[in-house]
């Protein structure tokens, strides 16, 4: 009876072995150097960079560009030779964007003893794994959470981030319409989503305030619809002159077009989600004309050109959203380690809080509060199939 | 012509049928009679291969057909009608005989085939576009069987024809059953738990208990047995 | 500073009539053909659900995926093409060909492995086994292929004589309202006329006696699988075509939605699932312009709550009598 | 084995890879990019694909073997059905000390592992208690419930809003929320109580739904998609522990929570309730014509569920102390479904091991981060394929029987 | 039990409607204390409807269905919930059998206890002395029923696994699990041999003294119909064509007609 029973643990065991080998196998057609980095760890001294967020999952496409900055970072530091002569690595954490997997990754992190985190990706998630983070001093810095409260409420000294938040951008392109397009009715349209909802209600407040223009529709969409002919019709019947999107590329692509296609050809103003180069793809010539705002990535900006170059280089494809903040955030989180000599949580943190560094979004530094100082923040217009900068 | 050997079925782990030999000749009306639950529907289902047998073999004109898928069974001429007819209750009359010949493709032989059903069963031709479930519990029988017939068996297996039906009815279709052979000279797997009624229709009868065989003989001796007196027809 | 560069390109368009009475109706209009075309989508995708349903008492969770395999193969066909530079109508031709054939060979491929060896199993198993089958294809395609959204060449031109109705219409629209329909006619035609139609509706209603008159079951189940799958292809590459992207998650979304209109049409009901996901994409757009699009997903699943509960089996669904 | 089986195996494989390799060729090997109109062709996949799918394809068929070997011999009375593991389980030498040793280990876990250890377990108990709460709905009483996740969604938006608004502790929370959960279920109960099966399903799905999305477009009451943060960990007479120390507390609170569910429930099972399910679920109008109260049993069956999977859901708030509509989608439905189909329905062990395995199989999975996904749906697979009775197979009460009573 | 005139069922006038089909059409039945009264006609005779118009499961179109049970008191129990008829002492069986397949066959009886217990939830977790009890009681009337059926040995059983013959008579025990004081019983020699059948019969006079009840069959076994009840009804068309003792109703040339064919066979 005894063997039987090893013969099914046996069963089981095997299943899994293959099923991982299997993976295992496809995961040394794809990504090499990700085996690499993590598993060429015996060196002396190590830094050890958690790089947390969706890495699976319906979002994982705004994780993955992380991960391949974070990637690349380290790699060029390594090539220098480290931070004080100590590798960098890279340990990827998979949240697929839910904040109870957002607590696993983070005590996960905290267990290895990570005391640098680039993550998470979406507010949600890194509101839940902030105390956590909090509670052991582990510097987290994301790319891309805009919830306003993450900084400005003063609860996560811990946290920093390289992207700027709702208020802010919700402001200025509400600002951005009123004052330079001279709209008087807009519609402000989000995704429901964390990121879009938060901008539109920004947004929608500054427009409100500022009791120039009316807020003619406030309503949101359904993410992965087939079809949003309905909301434009609205819009329409609404009388607005100017669309204000919260959310990402996909959705945005999708309504402009179909915005076209019903003849409606008001101004579109949006955020830096749809401040991508997949937009202008997606969207094609209907993406012409869209407004979008963002931090400002000047077209000379060497960090940036080079990156994108590395990118291309390394994964044969171009980077996807949040890159740049991403790829700033790794380097403003390594180049600190390195300004400190160690990663003490104090050091490190006065370290980002005082030294500037050269990133694809500038030259930036930290505020008290976390946030980026030196992002400069801009709109930007699709002319001829590119983002152009307004002002 | 029909011929198992020394069959052991199962379902799932439970055996229904032990060593279980039938032999069926040409033009022959065979009986199996037995309790519920004795396994004669197994049998049945057996060389149809709907529940392959374990051991055994299922010999048809000679040839092995056990394992063979039983779409290809009835492509040789072996029919079934089941217990409980099973018709197809939302298909029309007209369709449940046309799927009778689905593995047919003479036209005009399925024409004539429906003729003669029609002829055998004028009723059906009246119901022809109504839907198999409306009908009768009578009338769904009559339809099983022409459903078999058009598929112009060799072998027609009838699974508990009188399940079911008032003592009017019974009767008719045993009637039916006689003609059947005795015009087409098809041959006759007669399953049966009113063994009365079976035993004066068939040639030969096979007595089934608990999964197996145990007595075969004549149907007129068996009607004389007096086990089967006692145990099957209430005498 | 008014943006009016698209003004300055393109055509003259007609500035919309915006008058109370006449803007009423139209508006009304607009909604009833966006809902049109959004529910033949639905229901492309749903007859998949439907047939797989009527044959085996499946819920096909994965039948979502293979919507979305076929806009994926439809990608890559089109981007090849394109790259060989072949025209445009020749390329939406043959790229839905090739997702129709390959997506179908995807059904008949998940069925062999996910369906087919749980025949028999209880009741919950296959439902499991489709669940872990729509995860797998999700993260092979992403990982196969990419987790962004991927831009999905315009492959349905925009006619000349559908200009003036452009605002109710668009053509690709009009494409899918009209493929959806010869679509469902064929099917219908199919299941009626035909062998394995009228084998597959024997099948259907029981599967022991249709093996027992000579139909051969498992091919019936193949059948429907392909067919099933070779119809969703078509809407994805018509969908993909006409929103102009895909990623790896949408087959979710319209699985699900697809799979409501199914239920509320009468599952395993071929009607049904047109009329079911026509009602949702009604429901939807109706919502969404009269109400708010805030809850247009909260309108389509009440609708098919109160349609259940006061109709059991679906709009169209034969209320069986309860045999006792 | 005969060679010949082998040879044949052999063979069946490597057509089956071919075929893999042709049905994945496109996708596998081609990539597009219809804007810069390039293609990308990358040959290599293939042979990766090639040799992956063969290896598969040769442990499929090995196992189908076994599998249908195994049934012949079951059939064949060489061997009971009972599965090994279950028989080891069930045996009562190994019992008592496997238990013993099981209650150790789980009583000093945290003191002995990490606090990610302890985390993740946390998570996993979670599960156990939700997966045991649907068992009663899905297992014993036999209502498919594709919309359970919106119970545990009302329980954590309990304990955030009344944490948030009226600052009530998560003691208090605690009753409050399987109250809410109950009612809750009896709600949803009620008019899905004419329907039956798949519609049943769908039906709970879309119920599933409405809650989620009401909670993401109603911002003013549940802060939409933002969510609720800084929930307060639980206390116990005021004293606040710092994260380990709240991790440590809430374990053990959710192993108590787990035993106390595991007693509920099996007594449960064993009881005049239990059995009134099993026959709602074996055959309803023969139910109710034996004097059975379908109604009852079944709101009872779904309040039940309902209250455990609230009450879990203020423990996960406090736990993770954010809630969002994130956490709340149909595949998290799916995934406690799947513990319990995958555990064994009707099986209080099986659930617990089906928690395991789906909860901690994907974490400990974390070195293959994007491949963990494709490894999970694959694996649900094969359970199913192989063993589609679940892990552990329900056992049924034998009951003493009284012979002299009359 | 003595036979007394006391109804314990009355069906007055009723009729069942189906969309535009007439089901039953103004159909009168009584069935008195301690009488074994069948019911018999043709496949399609409305018999089976009957049935589930009088246990709940259709309700009756119109017409009155009283019962009377034990404590004397008339119900109107049209269209009363299934549950509730049986817990008025109304029991049935099944045309096609409906045990509980993956039940053993003392849990399938134990479910007939349960309208005559009352743990509840609380009672079920916390399993006082008091639901220790209950439940004790009701294995063991549970397992002197299936004595009395004679199906001791199998109770451990899944009742899928047994015989035809012993899941019919299970079906009775179950029924009689309630405590009913009208056993209605659907084709229950359906599918049994002459000897089966005959013990069948026996079985039921036996449970009609030992539990007083009475007895409402539809069968279609004539010989058993004639030599168990006291009085026949006899069904064509939704509607009763003849009513008496089996000997009159043997010699009613209508159901000589409609029924049993010229001669009658059995």
């Amino acid at each position: 009876m005894k063997a039987r029973w090893m013969m099914t643990v046996l069963g089981v065991a095997m299943a899994g072995m293959l099923a991982v080998g299997c993976g295992g196998e496809k995961k040394e057609e794809k990504k090499p150097e990700a085996a690499n980095a993590t598993a060429a760890a015996p060196a002396a001294k190590k830094v050890v960079l958690g790089v947390a967020g969706a890495q699976s999952g319906d979002l994982a496409s705004y994780g993955l560009p992380s991960l391949n900055a974070a990637k690349l970072v380290a790699k060029e530091i390594n090539a220098k030779g480290g931070i004080n002569g100590a590798q960098v690595e890279v340990m990827p954490m998979d949240d697929q964007c839910k904040p109870e997997l957002a607590t696993n990754a983070a005590t996960k992190l905290v267990s290895e003893k990570v005391t640098i985190v680039l993550g998470h990706i979406c507010s949600g998630a890194t509101k839940a794994a902030l105390p956590i983070y909090k509670d052991a001093k582990v510097i987290v810095m994301s790319p891309s959470a805009t919830s306003t409260e993450l900084t400005q409420s003063g609860n996560y000294p811990n946290f920093f981030r390289t992207i700027s938040y709702d208020l802010i951008q919700g402001k200025a392109a509400a600002e951005f319409a009123v004052n330079e397009l001279k709209v008087k009715k807009v519609a402000v349209i989000h995704d429901k989503g964390d990121y879009g909802k938060g901008f539109a209600e920004s947004a929608k407040k500054a427009l409100e305030d500022g009791k120039v223009a009316k807020v003619a529709l406030f309503e949101g969409i359904t993410p992965g619809g087939v079809d949003y002919s309905a909301i434009v019709q609205k819009i329409k019947a609404s009388g607005a002159d100017c669309v204000l999107y919260g959310g990402y590329h996909p959705e945005a692509s999708k309504i402009v077009t179909q915005m076209h296609k019903k003849g409606l050809k008001i101004a579109f103003v949006s955020d830096d989600g749809v401040k991508d180069d997949t937009f202008i793809k997606t969207a094609g010539a209907d993406a012409e004309g869209v407004y979008a705002t963002g931090p400002q990535i000047l077209a000379d900006n060497e960090v940036y050109k080079k990156a994108l170059a590395d990118h291309e280089k390394e994964f044969g494809s171009k980077p996807g959203a949040f890159f740049p903040q991403a790829y700033a955030a790794s380097q403003a989180l390594l180049n600190a380690v390195a300004k400190a000599g160690s990663t003490d949580y104090d050091k490190v943190v006065a370290a980002l809080q005082k030294e500037y560094v050269e990133t694809p979004v500038g030259k930036i530094k930290f505020d008290a509060k976390g946030d980026a100082e030196g992002v400069s923040f801009s709109v930007y217009q699709v002319k001829s199939g590119k983002y152009e900068l307004v002002k | 012509m029909l011929e198992l050997k020394n069959i052991d079925t199962y379902y799932g782990n439970i055996q229904a049928l032990r060593d279980v030999s039938i032999k069926v000749g040409e033009g022959e009306i065979i009986t199996l009679i037995g309790a519920n639950g004795a396994g004669k529907s197994t049998t049945l289902m057996t060389i149809c291969g709907v529940v392959p047998p374990r051991k055994g073999e299922v010999l048809f004109e000679g040839r092995v057909i056990n394992g063979v898928a039983p779409n290809k069974i009835v492509q040789q001429g072996i029919c079934q009608v089941p217990e409980g007819r099973l018709i197809f209750p939302d298909l029309t009359v007209q369709e449940n005989l046309d799927m009778g010949a689905f593995l047919r493709s003479d036209k005009e032989g399925i024409g004539r085939d429906l003729d003669q059903v029609f002829g055998l069963f004028p009723i059906l031709l009246e119901r022809r576009k109504q839907l198999g479930g409306t009908l009768s519990g009578g009338e769904q029988q009559m339809l099983a069987i022409s459903r078999a017939l058009m598929a112009r068996p060799k072998v027609l297996l009838l699974d508990e024809p009188s399940l079911g039906l008032a003592p009017l009815i019974i009767r008719q279709i045993f009637d039916i059953i006689k003609q059947i052979n005795r015009e087409s000279n098809t041959t006759i797997f007669l399953v049966e738990q009113n063994a009365n009624q079976a035993l004066k229709v068939a040639h030969r009868g096979y007595v089934m208990e608990n999964g197996r065989i145990t007595l075969e003989d004549a149907c007129d001796k068996l009607l004389a047995n007096d086990a089967v007196k006692k145990a099957y027809l209430g005498l | 500073m008014r943006p009016v560069p698209w003004f300055c390109k393109g055509k003259a368009v007609r500035d919309p009539p915006r008058g109370r009475q006449d803007g009423f109706m139209e508006y009304f209009l607009q909604l009833f053909f966006g809902g049109l075309s959004r529910g033949s989508v639905y229901a492309l995708i749903a007859l998949g659900y439907t047939m797989v349903y009527g044959i085996i008492e499946l819920i096909n969770f994965a039948h979502g995926e293979i919507y979305m395999i076929g806009a994926f193969m439809g990608l890559i066909v089109a981007g090849v093409l394109t790259a060989m530079g072949w025209p445009t109508l020749s390329i939406l031709v043959i790229a839905l060909i090739i997702a129709v054939l390959y997506s179908a060979a995807y059904g008949y491929t998940v069925e062999k492995i996910a369906y087919k060896p749980l025949r028999g199993a209880p009741r919950l198993s296959p439902l499991i086994s489709a669940i872990g089958m729509s995860i797998l294809l999700q993260n092979y395609i992403m990982l196969a292929q990419t987790p962004d959204f991927l831009p999905f060449p315009r492959l349905i031109p925009d006619l000349e004589f559908m200009e003036p109705y452009a605002n109710f219409l668009a053509t690709s629209d009009l494409f899918i309202i009209v493929t959806s329909i010869a679509v469902m006619v064929a099917l219908t035609l199919f299941i009626k006329f035909t062998r394995m139609g009228k084998a597959m509706r024997a099948t259907a209603q029981n599967r022991k006696m249709a093996m027992l008159v000579g139909v051969n079951v498992d091919q019936v189940i193949s059948a429907t699988f392909i067919i099933g799958s070779a119809l969703a292809a078509v809407g994805g590459v018509l969908i993909a075509s006409h929103i102009g992207q895909i990623n790896f998650v949408i087959g979710f979304l319209a699985g699900i939605k697809a799979f409501t209109a199914a239920v509320l049409g009468g599952i395993g009901s071929i009607p049904g699932a047109v009329l079911g996901g026509l009602v949702l994409g009604w429901t939807e757009s109706f919502a969404a312009g009269y109400v708010s699009s805030d809850y247009e997903d909260v309108f389509a699943f009440l609708l098919l709550v109160l349609i259940l509960i006061f109709r059991p089996a679906g709009l169209l669904g034969k209320q069986r009598a309860q045999k006792v | 084995m005969a060679a010949s089986s082998i040879l044949n195996n052999l063979k069946k494989s490597a057509i089956a890879s071919l075929w893999l390799a042709f049905l994945t060729l496109p996708i596998m090997v081609i990539r597009v990019d219809t804007v810069e109109k390039t293609v990308t062709w990358r040959w290599m996949h293939l042979a990766y694909m090639l040799a992956g799918s063969f290896v598969l394809a040769l442990f499929w068929h090995f196992m189908m073997d076994r599998r249908d070997r195994g049934a012949a011999a079951r059939a064949a009375g060489t061997s009971q059905a009972a599965s090994a593991l279950g028989r080891v389980l069930e045996n009562p030498k190994l019992v008592k000390p496997l238990l013993a040793m099981g209650f150790l280990v789980a009583a000093v876990f945290p003191y002995v592992f990490s606090m990610y250890q302890t985390n993740i377990l946390i998570s996993a108990l979670i599960y156990v208690v939700l997966g045991l709460g649907l068992n009663i709905t899905v297992g014993l009483a036999g209502l498919l419930d594709l919309g359970y996740v919106a119970f545990y969604a009302v329980g954590a938006y309990a304990y955030a809003l009344l944490n948030m608004h009226f600052q009530l502790g998560f003691w208090t929370v605690l009753p409050l929320a399987a109250i809410m959960g109950a009612f809750f279920g009896l709600l949803l109960g009620f008019p899905v109580l004419r329907l039956r099966g798949d519609y049943l399903a769908i039906v709970t799905l879309g119920f599933g739904q409405i809650v989620r999305l009401v909670l993401e477009n109603w911002s003013s009451f549940s802060q939409g998609p933002s969510g609720i943060s800084n929930i307060a960990r639980p206390g116990l007479f005021g004293i606040n522990y710092s994260v380990e120390q709240a991790t440590t507390y809430i374990y053990y609170i959710m192993l108590a929570l787990v035993i106390l569910t595991i007693f509920i429930t099996a007594r449960l099972k064993d009881s005049r309730i239990g059995r009134s399910w099993l026959a709602l679920r074996e055959d309803e109008i023969a139910c109710q014509a034996m004097g059975i109260d379908n109604t009852k049993a079944k709101l009872m069956a779904f309040a039940l569920g309902a209250t455990l999977a609230s009450v879990m859901g203020a423990v996960f708030a406090a736990k993770t102390t954010f809630v969002n509509p994130a956490s709340f989608t149909f595949m998290e439905s799916a995934m406690i479904l799947a513990i319990v189909v995958l555990g064994g329905m009707g099986s209080v062990l099986g659930v617990i091991l089906g928690a395991f395995l789906l909860i901690l199989l994907p974490e400990y999975m974390r070195a293959f981060s994007e491949y963990r996904m494709l490894i999970f749906g694959a694996t649900m697979i094969l359970v199913m394929v192989f063993r589609p009775q679940g892990l552990i197979r329900a056992k049924r009460k034998v009951y003493k029987i009284n012979t002299e009573a009359a | 039990m003595e036979q007394t005139n006391t109804a314990v069922l009355s069906v007055r006038n009723m009729s069942m409607n189906f969309g535009g089909l007439r089901a039953l059409s103004e159909v009168d039945l009584e069935v008195r204390q301690g009488e074994v009264v069948a019911l018999i006609g043709p496949n399609g005779a409305g018999k089976t409807t009957f049935f589930n118009c009088i246990t709940g499961i259709y309700t009756p179109t119109e017409g009155q269905v009283l019962a009377y049970p034990r404590d004397g008191k008339e119900k109107r129990i049209n269209g009363m919930r299934t549950n509730l008829v049986c817990e008025l002492g109304m029991a049935r069986t099944f045309q096609n059998i409906r045990l509980f397949p993956s039940m053993t066959a003392l849990e399938n009886v134990m479910i007939g206890r349960h309208c005559r217990t009352k743990a509840g939830i609380l009672g079920a977790i916390l399993r006082g002395p008091g639901t220790r009890r209950e439940e004790q009681d009701v294995v063991d009337r549970s397992y002197q029923l299936l004595k009395k059926v004679g199906l001791e040995q199998v109770a451990n059983e899944y009742s899928r696994n047994l015989p035809y013959g012993a899941q019919r008579r299970l079906e009775i025990a179950r029924a009689l699990a309630t405590d009913p004081f009208l056993l209605l019983l659907d084709e229950p020699a359906a599918g049994m041999n002459p000897q089966e059948t005959l013990e069948l019969k026996e079985m039921v006079i036996k449970i009609r003294e030992e539990f007083q009840v009475s007895v409402l069959l539809i069968e279609h076994d004539m010989k058993m119909v004639m030599s168990l009840s006291d009085r026949i009804y006899v069904m064509e068309y939704g509607r009763v064509i003849s009513t008496g003792t089996p000997a009159e109703v043997s010699a009613d040339p209508q159901v000589i007609r409609a029924y049993l064919g010229e001669e009658s066979d059995a």
